[in-house]
């Protein structure tokens, strides 16, 4: 269902998530980014969403979580990547006004 | 022989059946003449209910989560039963950021709202809730 | 809170609801370790069941197919009933090129045969009919 | 659910199936293919079945059902792109012995 890779990137950790980010696949999610944090041992978060075919608000509480975290330690978050086909939730959950969503290239 | 246009669909009220659910609906939903965005529309309506009947509605004991859709003058009615916990206070409950889970954003009311044309809350206290949720293919003339 | 894993599916006794039963049975069968090929079995051979609770158990009057699937010890079941016709010779039923109506192949039951692990057929004429198919993960040992 | 498009090709009608042929789309395909066989006045089919996705018992009688009625009229049929996903059907079904199936190219 969600798949997520790493890498690092000039001090920022670049997730890609693909598959579907909802109420089943939010906890792996959760779960495989703090790892990865740790392990790169970095406070800056990328989200690259253009493989993500899915998401509803239990997937958008989860990259919110994600932002909550990171800001409470003085980190930051991008969300990058963002398709036309998961743009109407990000932007009626309102998560544009906390992070800026950067659109998918033709997307 | 042909009949009537409708899908029952009963799964136990677990996590990794909301995917199963939005994706019975959206298939369900294709023949219809929605556009592709609709049909997303609706599949992130489904999830919200589904998930709540799992997340909420049977959160002290799992159970049955009841999934109903069918054609009615053109438009898609689909409503999502479960016989949980139910709601106190449906009107707070809708309210947009609202949650009886800390973690929760709240919004799951809201985006059901958002992507049906009419949605409606019966539930009541130690009996169950049901949605239903209404929506109208857009580029077609009524009739 | 978690429960058992099934799903059932009831749909009204439509030729277009063949494709939606096999995508369901499909998406069901995917939280197993089958390979894509084996969920494509398992498609065609639901696909056969329906298709012939549609065209062979309600030839006379419309009605409702239910279909229901769970995980048995690592295996999927999937059964598939109508309350139409019933069979009235099931050994000759499943005879591959048995059919009742000329322009059908009468492979039908050759290909649940072929794509499953196990076929039951139960049938009462008058009654309805009831196919049950097991289909156990082919690269998974035993346990 | 099942596209066709057509196109003549030295006395041959090529017709492109694509989508699912059930018991559904069965009519269909007989329809449209004879409609096509009677604009082109050709009694020479190839079935291309590259993009057919699915296909079961009622889709594989449909076939056959082209095949009966052309040789009847001694006409001709080949189905050609037999793709790995559907192979196992056509091949169950004993279509093979009746009508060579032409593989699809790295399939
Ligand atoms: N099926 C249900 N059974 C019991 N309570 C529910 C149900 N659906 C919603 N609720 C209640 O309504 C509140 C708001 O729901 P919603 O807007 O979907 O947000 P969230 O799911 O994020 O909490 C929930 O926190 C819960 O208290
Ligand atoms: N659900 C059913 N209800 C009544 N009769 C059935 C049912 N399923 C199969 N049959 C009978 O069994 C015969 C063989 O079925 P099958 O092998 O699927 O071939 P086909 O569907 O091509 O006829 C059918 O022709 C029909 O007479």
């Amino acid at each position: 269902m969600l798949k997520l890779s790493f890498r690092q990137d000039n001090g920022w950790l670049r997730a890609s998530v693909q598959g579907e980010l909802d109420v089943a696949s939010a906890p792996v999610f959760r779960a495989r980014i703090q790892e990865a944090l740790d392990e790169h041992q970095v406070r800056r978060l990328v989200l690259d969403l253009r493989d993500l075919t899915f998401i509803d608000s239990s997937g958008v509480g989860a990259i919110l979580g994600r932002y909550r975290q990171l800001a409470a330690l003085r980190g930051e978050m991008r969300v990058v990547g963002v398709s036309a086909r998961i743009r109407p939730v990000l932007e009626l959950s309102g998560l544009g006004r906390i992070v800026p969503l950067e659109r998918a290239q033709g997307r | 022989m042909n009949a009537a246009d409708y899908m029952i669909l009963e799964l136990p009220s677990r996590e990794d059946n909301v995917a199963l659910a939005r994706v019975v609906v959206g298939a369900f939903a294709a023949r219809l003449d929605f556009t592709l965005a609709e049909i997303e529309e609706i599949k992130v309506a489904v999830s919200e209910a589904v998930t709540n009947a799992v997340v909420h509605g049977y959160r002290e004991s799992p159970g049955v989560v009841r999934i109903q859709a069918h054609v009615d003058d053109g438009r898609l009615v689909v409503s999502v039963s479960d016989r949980g916990v139910g709601i106190e206070d449906i009107a707070q409950a809708r309210e947009p950021a609202f949650s009886t889970v800390p973690e929760r954003m709240g919004m799951g009311f809201a985006f059901m709202e958002s992507f049906s044309d009419e949605l409606s809350v019966e539930s009541m206290p130690g009996q169950g809730t049901t949605v239903r949720m209404t929506k109208r293919p857009q580029h077609r003339t009524v009739g």
